[in-house]
């Protein structure tokens, strides 16, 4: 694994998982957004795979299947089963429209690029540069999480907040020790598998999963 | 307190108990003289007091304690007040026991207790005096408490003694423009007090305006007699302070016994005057609105902040 | 029903009777507080009271002892020269209406008015006075009432409208959790926003 | 001594597990309180270890106990004893009025130890990833136990608890990765990089500026989970829709669990920033918290979301103390999180009582609550003294202590605001109460009448509010161990 070819390699998959993570906001269907999501985590994996194998790490390199098999194919899976159960349309409804997400999205990218600017400069080696990548999905996850009405639309932020906080772990410090990333893994398939449980009681409870009915608890 | 100081005491009381009626007989004499009237004797007052004491004492159907315990405290603040006094010496034997503050609150307590004996009878007279009493006294309080703060203020101590000794030290003070402020303020208030012409007609027992006499309406007999002898004895004490923390030329300021009888001397003198003076304006002015005595005790309030004002600045 | 009456003035006389028991605690309390303590403000032997600023004395003891000296010397006095006995119960002076009633007595609200009629423009009293004139003629009346009512200055002008900002801030703040998950996330984040911003 | 800590860890995980495998039956529902009890007792043994001979590792250094973690698991213990024993007597009204099922009870009393075992992993592991991955762990079980009743308002109290917990601990997760980027980049051996030992070692060679942005980010994800304003909002809907032992729970030490993790954070950034950067967020999260809490309570119409913002209100208190970093704040905020979580979890758990009694959550609904109810009106009342900190219990100590080091230390304008906040709070929370404790009419009861009665029943009530009254009329017992773990976070 030349350097050069590291470098490429590694480039390709951040920048597949920012443009990912853009065109999740940019698209209408609702299957498609989690077709999307799936390959950002598989991208998320594929660096793993890389600086595993350009710095030697056997760890990393047993990790990265573990993630592209959870964060490709798992946890969109549960999304899907969230979806599949509902009757209702399947159109993403958003409080802000499209050009104003993606307009927010590259100001938070912008964001993310100010305020890791110290921590690049640290140790500016190839995946650190690429860490502001990583906070910029996390941000977007929470843009989505923030503008979407629907339930689903709001699991699908949360989970591409952890991809990016999962590729900003790999980027930095290429994982975590393996306790603390396989107890990271697990709690975040729970609450994937809780928000998606949740849905379909809030389905059976509201009659759909728009969150504009749950306004019940208020002052 | 020493067993001379408690003599002098007792005689000053002696002395203020006797002279009291004598001197209301001559205001009455006096006024009579005015209005082309020979009027009363002089000693008329005290002929009165002896008739009343030996008459039947009647109580009314619904009193309470306080009708009979009113004269007696009335009587007991007003001799214990000219007790504490300075009429004879500066260095009386009570110096220490009362101050300014003392006397005062000595006085008012005489007043409340005597608009509480009017409203125990549970008359609509006692009710209507009591009443009136007391809002004069409530406007009335603030402006003698403000007059006397600028004396001690002046004098730095609110011991009557020692205000008398310092003005004797320094006449200066005497003429200052807070004593002359403090003066006209307290002597309105005197006026009010004891219930003289301008506020309350002394002799009237016309219902509508009458104050003081509302009060002891239900009175009879003895209690009468202190109750009278009382009022008459406010008015002697108020008329003594005025003088002597205005004008205290004349008074011992040891204990011989021949610079008390001049001292004594020069007390009646000064007293006799300014009774002559009340009773010569008391001719000459109708008794004002009930409604206008509150400005009139309001225009008394504004002297003696002046007084207290100029003697902060002047001091 | 008196007792606590009683009890609480029976207090109030005894500390004016003895003002110094509670001179020396207080003190000890003043001196905690630093740079209002002077010294002991009053200091007493017992029977005099000396204040340390002014020159002045004072002896509640020896007053109170002289009053009541001076009227058990009137009691005396007036005792010994009585000659009949004192009769009772003879109706009260009622300028000639010799029924005297509980109702022609001076009530709380008479006995103030005058007092009040002095001080109306502080107080503000609401006066409202009805008349029930006979049938007959109007001439006579049959029944006044009197009502005077004066409203605490403080809690109308103070304390209700405080009340009514607070209700009305409480009302306004309600917005702030109006139950609507998008507000809340937009408040999230916001806040990441600010922080990222001033931790850079 | 490592064996005691792996005891404390393990005995919540065997009693979830007996109750997994045996229901909810009277044998094993007495397993909780008595877990509690061991729990403290094990915080006890440690805390008098620690005390003479210092910080010890255990479990391969995986786990380290210092005063502060011993403090905190004797708080972890009292807690869930309180609430453990009072949700015996809970569960067993709701499984008599079907309220819920024997299989959620079984749920419910495995998720409780859960939280237990999460938060005692929370105070003794060393790693920092270890003690987010534990603080997640603690909301996913909360989650499930706030989904308890499985009415609309409790899923959506669920939803907004995860979806909001979720990107305030995501947050936290990103500050955590950086700080271990920071600190793999110090020098120094890069395996214990996460570990809180070596960071504090390590703290003067991290870099500020990198350092800088990790720490605002953990400050706001454990905030959130803390329930410090603006990030509190999910706070009022779950404390009101949990089950009362759960929101007693909750309220009590779970929220006390990710102020700990943040102090831990601040212990490393005043090392490394100074005092001037984590003191100026919490400052600021304090005061939003004390005026968001004491807008909501003015015209607050239910009592439970009453007591939520109460509880924002000793958070922000906890911040403000925090933020002021010296010793006597320091001790003072600990000495304060122990006073809030005993009464708060003796006051929720009265308003679950109340609940059962008047079958309404709204103050208007509830009236004469010590005439119907002497018991549950009294210790209501009580818990609402000990929280508005009144003599005698040990809130008035921290909030006079937190006063004097807050003017000691030159932040006079902070607590000048802060007193007229919680001037406002005070009587908007006195007149509430008053509202429900008198008052006249007693609206019809809807809720049949089961009360408690028995010992058992009423001893947690008691044993809240005398311990918390004990500490605050003297604080001997714990006085030793709350300055040795003070120093540990003070600057």
């Amino acid at each position: 694994m030349t350097q050069t070819g590291f470098v490429q390699l590694l480039d390709l998959a951040a920048g597949v998982v920012l443009v990912t993570s853009f065109t999740a906001l940019w698209l209408r269907r609702l299957s498609t957004v989690v077709r999307v999501v799936a390959l950002q985590g598989v991208a998320v994996g594929l660096v793993a795979l890389v600086i595993g194998i350009h710095s030697h790490e056997t760890e990393l390199v047993a990790i990265s299947p573990i993630v592209v098999i959870l964060r490709g194919i798992v946890l969109p899976g549960m999304i899907n089963r969230a979806i599949r159960s509902g009757a209702e349309h399947r159109e993403v409804e958003s409080l802000i429209n499209i050009p104003a997400s993606l307009l927010a999205a590259s100001g938070l990218t912008l964001l993310a690029y100010a305020t890791t600017r110290a921590v690049v400069a640290l140790s500016p080696s190839p995946q650190v540069q690429a860490i502001p990548i990583g906070i910029a999905v996390g941000l977007i996850g929470v843009l989505m999480v923030a503008t979407r009405r629907k339930a689903v639309l709001q699991i699908i932020g949360v989970l591409m907040l952890d991809n990016g906080i999962a590729l900003v772990t790999f980027l930095a410090t290429s994982g975590v020790p393996l306790a603390v990333e396989l107890g990271i893994a697990f709690d975040v398939l729970l609450a994937m598998f809780i928000l998606q449980l949740l849905t379909t009681r809030i389905r059976t409870k509201f009659g759909g999963t728009d969150l504009d009915q749950l306004r019940e608890l208020h002052d | 307190m020493s067993v001379s100081g408690i003599a002098v005491a007792l005689l000053q009381v002696a002395l203020t108990i006797a002279v009291a009626p004598v001197l209301v007989g001559l205001m009455r004499k006096i006024r009579a003289r005015l209005e082309g009237r020979i009027g009363p004797p002089i000693s008329q007052p005290w002929r009165d007091l002896r008739k009343l004491l030996g008459k039947q004492r009647l109580v009314s159907a619904n009193t309470g304690w306080v009708f009979s315990l009113a004269p007696l405290v009335l009587i007991a603040s007003a001799a214990l007040v000219a007790a504490i006094v300075p009429f004879l010496s500066t260095r009386s034997a009570l110096d220490q026991v009362g101050d300014l503050f003392a006397v005062v609150y000595l006085l008012l307590l005489g007043t409340v207790f005597l608009s509480l004996a009017g409203l125990d009878a549970g008359t609509a007279f006692g009710g209507m005096g009591a009443s009136r009493a007391m809002t004069i006294t409530a406007i009335a309080e603030p402006t003698v408490l403000v007059a006397i703060f600028a004396l001690s203020v002046s004098s730095g101590s609110s011991n009557l003694g020692a205000i008398v000794s310092s003005t004797l030290a320094n006449p200066s003070t005497a003429a200052s423009p807070q004593s002359l402020l403090a003066f006209a303020a307290l002597a309105v208030v005197t006026i009010a007090e004891t219930g003289r012409l301008p506020v309350d007609n002394p002799s009237a027992h016309l219902e509508l305006t009458m104050i003081h006499e509302a009060m002891i309406l239900e009175y009879s007999g003895p209690d009468l007699a202190l109750l009278e002898l009382a009022a008459h004895l406010r008015l002697v004490v108020f008329l003594g302070l005025l003088a002597n923390l205005f004008v205290p030329w004349g008074i011992a300021t040891t204990v011989q016994p021949l610079h008390l009888l001049g001292a004594a001397a020069a007390v009646l003198v000064k007293i006799t005057v300014l009774a002559a003076i009340i009773a010569v304006v008391e001719v000459f002015i109708a008794k004002l609105r009930l409604f206008r005595v509150p400005e009139l005790l309001a225009a008394s309030f504004v002297l003696a902040f002046l007084a207290v004002t100029v003697s902060f600045f002047l001091a | 029903m008196q007792a606590g009456l009683v009890a609480l003035s029976g207090v109030c006389v005894a500390l004016a009777l003895a003002p110094t028991v509670l001179a020396e605690p207080l003190e000890r309390a003043t001196t905690v507080v630093s740079g209002i303590a002077d010294g002991a403000p009053i200091t007493t032997d017992g029977v005099y009271l000396q204040l340390s600023g002014i020159q002045a004395g004072l002896s509640p003891l020896l007053l109170a002892t002289g009053l009541a000296v001076m009227m058990i010397a009137a009691l005396a006095v007036v005792r010994r020269s009585r000659v009949r006995r004192t009769t009772r119960g003879i109706p009260a002076w009622g300028c000639g209406r010799t029924v005297q009633t509980a109702r022609m007595e001076y009530t709380a609200t008479s006995f103030a008015e005058p007092l009040q009629r002095v001080f109306d423009d502080v107080l503000h009293p609401e006066i409202d006075v009805d008349v029930d004139h006979h049938t007959e003629s109007r001439h006579y009346v049959q029944a006044i009432r009197y009502r005077l009512h004066t409203r605490d200055a403080f809690e109308h002008r103070l304390y209700l409208p405080l009340l009514a900002v607070a209700r009305r801030w409480g009302d306004g703040a309600r917005r702030i959790q109006n139950g609507s998950i998008h507000r809340y996330l937009a408040y999230s984040l916001f806040t990441l926003i600010i922080v990222l911003l001033v931790s850079r | 001594m490592g064996a005691v800590t792996a005891l404390a860890l393990l005995i919540p995980a065997i009693v979830a597990a007996l109750v997994a495998i045996f229901g909810w039956r009277p044998f094993t529902a007495w397993l909780a309180p008595v877990s509690g009890l061991v729990i403290i007792g094990v915080g006890v043994v440690l805390a008098v270890h620690v005390l003479d001979v210092g910080p010890l590792a255990a479990f391969g250094g995986q786990l380290r106990v210092d005063a502060l973690s011993a403090l905190m698991i004797i708080l972890i213990g009292a807690v869930a004893t309180i609430t453990t024993t009072y949700a015996v007597a809970y569960l067993r009204t709701e499984l008599a009025t079907g309220a819920t099922t024997p299989k959620r009870a079984r749920i419910y009393g495995v998720l409780v130890q859960l939280t237990i075992a999460a938060m005692l992993v929370v105070v003794t592991a060393d790693n920092l990833g270890v003690v987010w991955v534990a603080v997640e762990t603690t909301t996913v079980a909360t989650v499930l136990l706030v989904g308890h009743r499985r009415d609309r308002n409790s899923v959506e109290a669920s939803w907004k608890y995860l979806v909001l917990g979720s990107i305030g601990i995501a947050t936290a997760l990103m500050g955590t990765v950086l700080v271990y980027f920071v600190s793999r980049h110090s020098g120094g051996d890069p395996s214990n990089a996460l570990n809180w030992s070596s960071l504090v070692e390590r703290a003067p060679r991290l870099d500020p500026d990198a350092l800088r942005v990790s720490i605002g980010l953990v400050v706001l994800g454990y905030g959130t989970k803390a329930g410090l304003a603006p990030v509190h909002s999910w706070l009022p809907d779950v404390y009101s829709q949990a089950p009362a032992p759960v929101a007693a729970l909750m309220a009590g030490v779970v929220s006390a669990m990710s102020m700990y993790a943040l102090l831990r954070f601040k212990v490393v950034a005043d090392l490394a920033l100074g005092a001037g950067f984590v003191r100026s967020l919490l400052v600021a999260a304090a005061l939003f918290s004390l005026v968001a809490a004491a807008s909501l309570m003015v015209t607050q119409r239910d009592y439970k979301r009453l007591l939520a913002y109460s509880s924002v209100e000793h958070m922000g208190l906890i911040a403000l103390a925090a933020a002021i970093g010296s010793p006597l704040a320091m001790s003072a905020a600990l000495l304060h999180m122990i006073g809030n979580g005993l009464a708060k979890s003796v006051a929720f758990s009265a308003t679950g009582e109340i609940l059962f009694l008047t079958g309404t959550t709204r103050i208007d609904g509830v009236r004469g609550l010590l005439r119907r109810q002497p018991f549950v009106g009294g210790v209501f009342a009580l818990s609402l003294v000990a929280l508005l900190g009144l003599p005698p219990f040990s809130l008035l100590a921290s909030e006079v202590a937190i006063v004097r080091a807050g003017l000691s230390e030159g932040l006079g304008w902070v607590i000048a605001i802060a007193i007229t906040v919680m001037l406002v709070i005070f009587t908007a929370v006195v007149v509430h109460a008053l509202d429900m404790l008198t008052g006249g009419e007693v609206p019809p009861v809807s809720a049949p009448d089961v009360h408690i009665t028995s010992l058992t029943g009423r001893a947690p009530f008691v044993v809240g509010l005398v311990a918390a009254a004990a500490i605050g009329v003297s604080i001997w017992p714990i006085e030793r161990l709350l300055h040795a773990a003070a120093l540990v976070v003070a600057r």
